[in-house]
């Protein structure tokens, strides 16, 4: 039962308009990064304009636009990578050695990420306050720390998967552990790495709360500014700033999803549902 | 604080005793360093034999470089231009004294500042050397002894305590607990209520002809004829010229739920009636808060409502900003402060700003109280001497003349006797004339000081918030519902001996 | 020289008892197949051996050293994992390398070991190839080339040719065979195949329920088991089992069956008069010839295998089985519910007594 | 040629591993709580202390503001949030929120999931996908104030289209009527791709054979869905549902940048509430002690998750 190619034509153009759909908000921003504030304000709205870059140019030319995002590169990335490499150590240890207790640490690991934010960062502001933490190095900590229980979950699942067989083979030939760890297990979950990597990283990416609340000079990210700078000097919201900025922000979350598709999957649902879509 | 811990009846089980230790430890760390005496790192003995309150003296600061970090109000102008300013400052310690230094500035909008600021203070962070605080904030910075008290500076500064307009700038920028005459902030811009009128369209024939056939009277169309009426007297001429079909309107306030926007534009309904919001002498707020005259009061307020743009319980600053300078509206309610920035470049030569309306109070005279706005600056106790030295060194050039005229050439305010008085500042701004008139003695006031502020605010803000939209249209449950949630804060605290009635804490705004 | 001797080694996981007293001996350049059945421990016997796992108690010897507290990688064992592990990301070049690679051979004296090995098993053409673009049968010689790489004189696979189809495996039978006489080195071989076993084995150990029941060399295994489960898992098809009873008449002894009387020659190992007789079915042949242990049965059915044909039997109420060549011109051909006689070499019929064997079967009585 | 003669292992020392003291180490008991180490630094120190601190201060009168030193309450706090009948609402109007949202967001998620389903062959369907996605990676902080400028009564797009489709405009945001909706349609335009992807991956999920069983039997539609799909599908549903609840259940960045939870009361939801009790009240006793409360619902949202992990585990032998 082939079906015809008119039918077909139809069925992919409703789905692309289905896509479009979705897009279309972010689109309009998009849109809006690239009128003048007379435009954006346009009643009524513009659909056709003369485009120009100029807000793009203010806002990177802001004082704090690329330092804030130097900052958001730098912790999203860094702290990832740290959960990453924490969370590999311990989800290879739960995977190969058989403790007891596994079970009930990777529930209170991942219940700590079912928390919200507001929560937890009481006590942790608290602490923060004690140790003079509220620098650069406590939000790194603190992202780490959020980016642990996905990143565990994930490795975790996907160590399992990965056969007894070639640790052992690798043991009987006069490998250490850490070799059958870094140099047989690793390159095996490299799905596993890049989709929790991606997951947390924009999460922390998109983070707004914490990095409010905790941040102290040199950790202020992006949203950051987007919640605090939105006002121009008039008072009012400085919408062709706020446009632009979220353009630039959501490009790299966009690039992402569209380069490792094939891993979102895994990533939103913490391995615990392989596969692609 | 070990009596507070041995006494507790903690529970048998050694996980909770082992907790509850744990946290008496971390409450008592906290507890000694909120106990630490205000100022004190401030008052460390000066090395060099000079107080840092004293600023630079001699050659102590030569060859030093360093950051000043500010702390200011984002998306109020105001507050901004001491940032764009600096480097004249700069230039002038640089030469004067040998030091460089360079400006940090973190901004973050009314609410979220304190939000902001007060948690590093907590932590006795100099995370910020100086900060522009809103003037409610003051009790709130000043009993935790987060900054230096303004009394200990002037003691050794004698040129910084310039002679203010009126007591209103005392009042509402320096003194904590209203009243004790304890002086904790530097006046760095004061503010006050004004209305911003289309003097192009008051002054057009052909309006005044339409509007004396239609109302029999004549439309008023100076300062002086604006400036002495009531905000009855003014219903008309918003009704006038509020053109919906145009989409033009009469006038526009605040009614936003954002930080003190809605507070702050009713307060003055609230004074018209010899009212008030809270008994500062008993720390009550039932029975002077949920007061039928507030009410009507409250009433009447939304009731101007219908000479307004839709949209208008989302109102702010930034949008009497936006809504005037579109030319959308034929007046707008905001703060004198904001001026420069109410009146664009087509609006030039077409904009008066007068006082607020006036009120008849009960005892027949016609008046206005108005909300105080307007921030002081605080100084962080938390300072090293170095940086003290560079904020004392800041607010001396702040206050000298030159700064000053500079300061208000931009569009900001003036607070001392002879700033206000200075020749030729009633004209200089079409808002400066009303700004000095608001300023006299007894036409503004501010509101609590107290360090609960921000809890008893969130409490009104929310209520009025949610009559401004009509989620309640009740106005005397809403403030029964305000007066009994902000009787229970103050009671906690101790503020009042009156526990709020347990019918009012029933009260939803659903 | 003993390449490998296990002591008396023992192995539980939590309650379960997997191995016990276990005893083995290996002697240098021996082909060992540990022949048992599904579930008999081999796994982890193997595990003991290379070290991935310490027993409860015993010693391993390698090479006449105590290497029982070594890790594996001390043990200097070349090994073949069962299911192959083949390493996805290595190529089969870096897959077959990787001993080497982790022994620190230098990069000049690789490529030859690897082409030479890779020779050995005909996957010269494959070097370049990822794990996941092989064959199931492409992938097992690779995962043998990797075991077969390493230098030493010891070599454990662990039923390395498992699921694999028939043809390929009797090339692959071939080619180990072939390589460990060649190298000379000492193999041993897990395994629940008994013609695998057969083939390949210069010695077989048959581990049974968590030890060695019996071990020596195919021919011994096969011809004269000690364990009833010995002559029936060794075997293809099962060997007939015959329920027989002993008693002595004189000085003779005599075991009566229902299908036959026999004369028996050895030693009762307890007082139970019953036994059992094994043959096997290529022992028992249709006809007689003098000296042969005869008696009359009945055919039920036959499965013509191609080659041989298999003859399912009724010997007055003994099942038996037996396989007849089919180009064998000596055998007469039989057809279903023919009454035939059968005959077997009594020498053949191994008598056992609770599962041991006790001695053979002497004639006809 | 072999290089090495058979029998003589032990003459070449590169065949044998080196015992190092590292090695010694890695095999070690020890070795395995050293790798368990960092991740356990981690979770006591941010998670483990912070937690007890936060139970332990729940217990206090404790305000940052205040010089006084705290006080131990006992469990007044708790008391005072038990009778605080707008705390009540405040989690009535989540539990509104999270019903909706989760609701229409799997209703609408599955059925666009269908309609996805089999378009492997669609041309650009990497860039399609890539673009039905992109609401979720957005900043919630951005999304919250684009919302805004598309909302806006006077110049934004939803008001000028509404108006031409209606002849009228509506203020969204500050609308008692609909702010509500409007930051639920917000959250449905988020996280609708969330749940479209979880239906591919349920739908992936189905083994292929089956579906060509049940074409074979010539089976109804809805035969086909309730007696193949369903049983396949039902657990990677369920998980995207639970997430969905638990991230709905924490909503914050969104109602705090649209509607700062106004107009009123209408969109304040409880996390934006605890965010307002600790950081502008700065009240850390009472704010310790709602934090206490939303963390028992937290642990009993992940409990949920976990049983049905495990019973997909379970039946399937995963």
């Amino acid at each position: 039962m082939q079906p015809s190619r008119t039918r077909t034509t139809v069925y992919y153009s409703l789905l692309w308009l289905v896509a479009l759909l979705f897009f279309l908000p972010v689109f309009w921003i998009l849109m809006a990064s690239f009128k003048t504030p007379d435009d954006i304000l346009a009643v009524p709205p513009r659909f056709l304009f003369q485009p120009t870059v100029d807000n793009i140019v203010s806002m990177l030319t802001r004082p704090n636009t690329i330092p804030y995002f130097i900052n958001s590169l730098f912790l999203s990335i860094l702290s990832v990578t740290l959960a990453l490499a924490v969370s590999f150590l311990a989800a290879y240890t739960l995977s190969r050695y058989k403790f007891r207790a596994t079970n009930f640490l990777m529930f209170l690991i991942l219940s700590t990420r079912m928390v919200p934010a507001a929560a937890l960062v009481v006590p942790i502001f608290q602490m923060y306050n004690a140790f003079q933490w509220r620098n650069q190095f406590g939000v790194l900590m603190l992202y780490t720390m959020f980016s642990i229980p996905f990143s565990l979950w994930i490795l975790k699942g996907f160590i399992d998967g990965v056969s007894q067989r070639y640790d052992e083979t690798g043991f009987v030939n006069g490998a250490s552990r850490l070799h059958v760890m870094f140099r047989v297990v690793l390159p095996q979950v490299r799905p596993g790495l890049i989709a929790a990597f991606i997951f947390n990283l924009i999460f922390v990416w998109n983070e707004f709360l914490l990095n409010f609340i905790l941040g102290g000079p040199g950790t202020q990210m992006i949203p950051y500014a987007l919640a605090v700078g939105l006002t121009d000097s008039g008072g009012n919201v400085d919408w062709a700033f706020v446009a632009s900025l979220s353009t630039g922000y959501v490009l790299l979350p966009t690039l992402m999803i569209f380069f490792f598709q094939k891993y979102l999957l895994v990533g939103m649902t913490f391995g615990t549902v392989r596969g692609e879509v | 604080m070990s009596e507070t811990i041995s006494s507790q009846p903690f529970s048998r089980r050694s996980l909770l005793k082992g907790m509850a230790a744990l946290s008496a430890a971390a409450v008592a760390a906290n507890a000694l360093a909120a106990c630490a005496p205000a100022g004190a790192p401030a008052a460390a003995p000066a090395a060099e034999g000079a107080s840092p309150l004293q600023g630079t003296v001699g050659d102590e600061m030569r060859g030093k470089s360093l950051e000043l970090s500010l702390a200011v109000i984002a998306g109020w102008p105001p507050s901004q231009l001491p940032i764009e300013m600096f480097p004249s400052f700069a230039a002038a310690v640089k030469e004067k004294y040998g030091y460089d230094v360079t400006v940090r500035k973190t901004e973050a909008p009314f609410a979220a500042l304190f939000q902001r600021v007060a948690p590093t203070l907590a932590a006795k962070s100099q995370e910020f050397n100086l900060i522009v605080s809103d003037s409610q904030w003051l009790g709130a910075l000043a009993e935790p002894g987060w900054i230096i008290k303004a009394d200990d500076v002037y003691a050794v500064n004698p040129e910084l305590d310039l002679e203010p307009f009126s007591s209103l700038v005392v009042n509402t920028y320096q003194v904590y607990p209203d009243g004790s005459g304890q002086r904790w902030g530097f006046p760095q811009m004061p503010d006050t209520q004004g209305l911003f009128i289309r003097k192009d369209l008051v002054e057009d024939p052909a309006e005044q002809a339409a509007f004396e056939a239609k109302y029999g009277t004549k439309l008023p169309s100076t300062y002086d004829e604006f400036a002495e009426l009531t905000i009855q007297e003014y219903e008309p001429i918003f009704e006038f010229f509020n053109r919906p079909d145009q989409e033009f309107y009469g006038t526009a306030a605040q009614y936003s739920k954002e930080y003190d926007f809605f507070s702050c534009a009713y307060h003055p309904y609230v004074y018209a009636t010899g009212g008030d919001i809270w008994d500062p002498a008993t720390g009550n707020v039932v029975g002077m808060l949920n007061t039928d005259a507030n009410a009507a009061q409250l009433e009447y307020f939304r009731s101007l409502t219908q000479y307004m743009p839709p949209g208008y319980s989302d109102f702010t600053i930034g949008s009497m900003i936006d809504l005037f300078t579109q030319g959308k509206v034929f007046s707008a309610f905001n703060w004198l402060a904001v001026g420069l920035f109410m009146i664009s470049p087509e609006l030039e030569g077409k904009v008066m700003a007068v006082p607020h309306p006036k009120f008849i109070f009960p005892d027949g005279e016609k008046k206005v109280i108005g909300a105080m706005g307007g921030q002081p600056w605080v100084i962080n106790a938390f300072n090293d001497d170095d940086h003290m030295r560079v904020c004392i060194d800041f607010l001396k050039w702040w206050y000298q003349d030159d700064t000053q005229e500079e300061f208000v050439s931009k569009g900001g305010l003036p607070w001392s006797k002879k700033g206000v008085e200075a020749e030729g500042f009633e004209e200089s701004k079409p808002y400066t004339r009303a700004f000095k008139y608001m300023l006299e003695e007894g036409r503004s006031r501010d509101f609590w000081h107290l360090p609960e502020y921000a809890e008893l605010l969130a409490v009104q803000q929310e209520a009025y918030s949610a009559f401004a939209s009509g989620q309640v249209n009740d106005p005397k449950r809403v403030l029964d519902y305000i007066a009994g949630r902000q009787q229970q804060i103050l009671f906690d605290k101790g503020r009042t001996q009156t526990a709020p009635p347990a019918e009012l804490l029933d009260l939803t705004l659903s | 020289m003993t390449a490998i001797a296990l002591n008396n080694l023992a192995k539980s996981y939590g309650r379960k008892q997997i191995l016990h007293n276990l005893h083995l001996s290996v002697p240098a350049g021996e082909f060992m197949v540990v022949f048992g059945l599904p579930a008999s421990g081999k796994s982890v016997l193997v595990r003991l051996l290379t070290g991935l796992e310490a027993p409860d108690q015993g010693n391993i010897f390698l090479r006449g050293t105590d290497v029982t507290r070594l890790s594996p990688g001390e043990r200097n064992i070349g090994y073949v994992p069962q299911s192959f592990a083949l390493y996805p990301h290595f190529t089969v070049y870096q897959n077959i390398a990787y001993p080497l690679h982790l022994a620190r051979v230098p990069k000049p004296e690789v490529e030859p070991e690897v082409q030479r090995v890779a020779g050995l098993l005909g996957i010269q053409s494959l070097l370049d190839r990822k794990p996941d673009q092989l064959s199931g049968g492409q992938k097992q010689r690779v995962a043998i080339a990797r075991g077969l790489i390493k230098r030493t004189d010891l070599y454990v696979l662990d039923d390395p040719l498992v699921g694999l189809d028939f043809k390929l495996r009797e090339r692959l039978i071939d080619d180990l065979k072939r390589t460990q006489a060649m190298l000379n080195v000492t193999f041993v071989y897990t395994t629940s195949d008994a013609v695998e076993s057969l083939m390949l084995a210069s010695q077989i150990a048959v581990l049974d329920g968590g030890e060695i029941i019996e071990s020596g060399s195919p021919e011994t295994l096969y011809r004269s088991p000690q364990h009833t489960r010995t002559l029936q898992s060794v075997a293809f098809p099962q060997a007939n089992l015959i329920d027989g009873t002993l008693s002595t008449q004189g000085n003779r002894q005599i075991i009566e069956t229902p299908a036959f009387r026999a004369g028996f020659s050895g030693q009762p190992n307890g007082p139970t008069p019953q036994v059992q007789i094994g043959v096997r079915p290529e022992q028992i042949r249709i006809g007689t010839a003098p000296g042969r242990l005869t008696c009359q049965a009945r055919v039920l059915l036959r499965e013509d295998l191609g080659g041989e044909e298999i003859l399912y039997l009724d010997a007055q109420g003994v099942q038996l089985t037996t396989v007849l060549r089919s180009d064998d011109q000596t055998q007469q051909h039989v057809d279903i519910d023919q009454s035939v006689t059968i005959s077997m070499q009594p020498q053949q019929l191994i008598v056992f007594q609770q599962g041991r064997r006790i001695g053979v079967c002497t004639g006809s009585e | 040629m072999r290089s090495v003669h058979p029998g003589q292992p032990s003459a070449d020392p590169m065949l044998l591993a080196r015992r190092s003291p590292l090695r010694t180490f890695e095999e070690s008991r020890f070795f395995s709580f050293t790798l368990l180490l960092p991740i356990l630094i981690f979770f006591v120190a941010l998670n483990v202390i912070p937690t007890l601190w936060m139970i332990g201060m729940s217990f206090y009168n404790y305000s940052l503001m205040s010089p006084a030193p705290p006080t131990f309450l006992g469990v007044d706090n708790f008391v005072k949030i038990y009778n605080d009948s707008d705390l009540w609402s405040a989690f009535g109007r989540t539990f509104v929120f999270v019903v909706l949202a989760v609701g229409l967001e799997t209703t609408l998620g599955v059925l666009l999931g269908f309609l996805f389903w089999g378009s492997s062959n669609m041309p650009g369907r990497r860039l399609a996908l890539t673009l039905l996605f992109v609401p979720m990676v957005v900043t919630p902080v951005a999304s919250g104030l684009f919302w805004r400028l598309i909302y806006e009564p006077t110049f934004g797009v939803a008001n000028y289209l509404l108006q031409q489709l209606s002849g009228q405009k509506i203020d969204f945001l500050t609308n008692i009527d609909w702010a509500f909706g409007a930051v639920l349609f917000v959250d449905i335009w988020m996280w609708t791709p969330f749940m479209i992807l979880m239906t591919l991956a349920a739908l992936g999920s189905v083994p292929k054979a089956e579906l060509e069983a049940a074409e074979v039997d010539r089976l109804t539609a809805w035969q086909r869905l309730w007696h193949v799909i369903w049983p396949h599908g039902k657990f990677i549903l369920m998980l995207g549902i639970l997430l969905r609840t638990i991230d709905a259940y924490k909503t914050t960045d969104l109602v705090f940048l649209m509607t700062n939870g106004g107009p009123g009361n209408i969109t304040e939801l409880i996390a934006l509430k605890l965010y307002r009790y600790a950081f502008a009240s700065l009240n850390i006793g009472f704010s310790s002690a709602l934090a206490v409360i939303l963390l028992l619902i937290a642990i009993a949202f992940t409990s949920i998750y976990l049983w049905v992990l495990h019973l997909r585990r379970y039946r399937e032998g995963v």
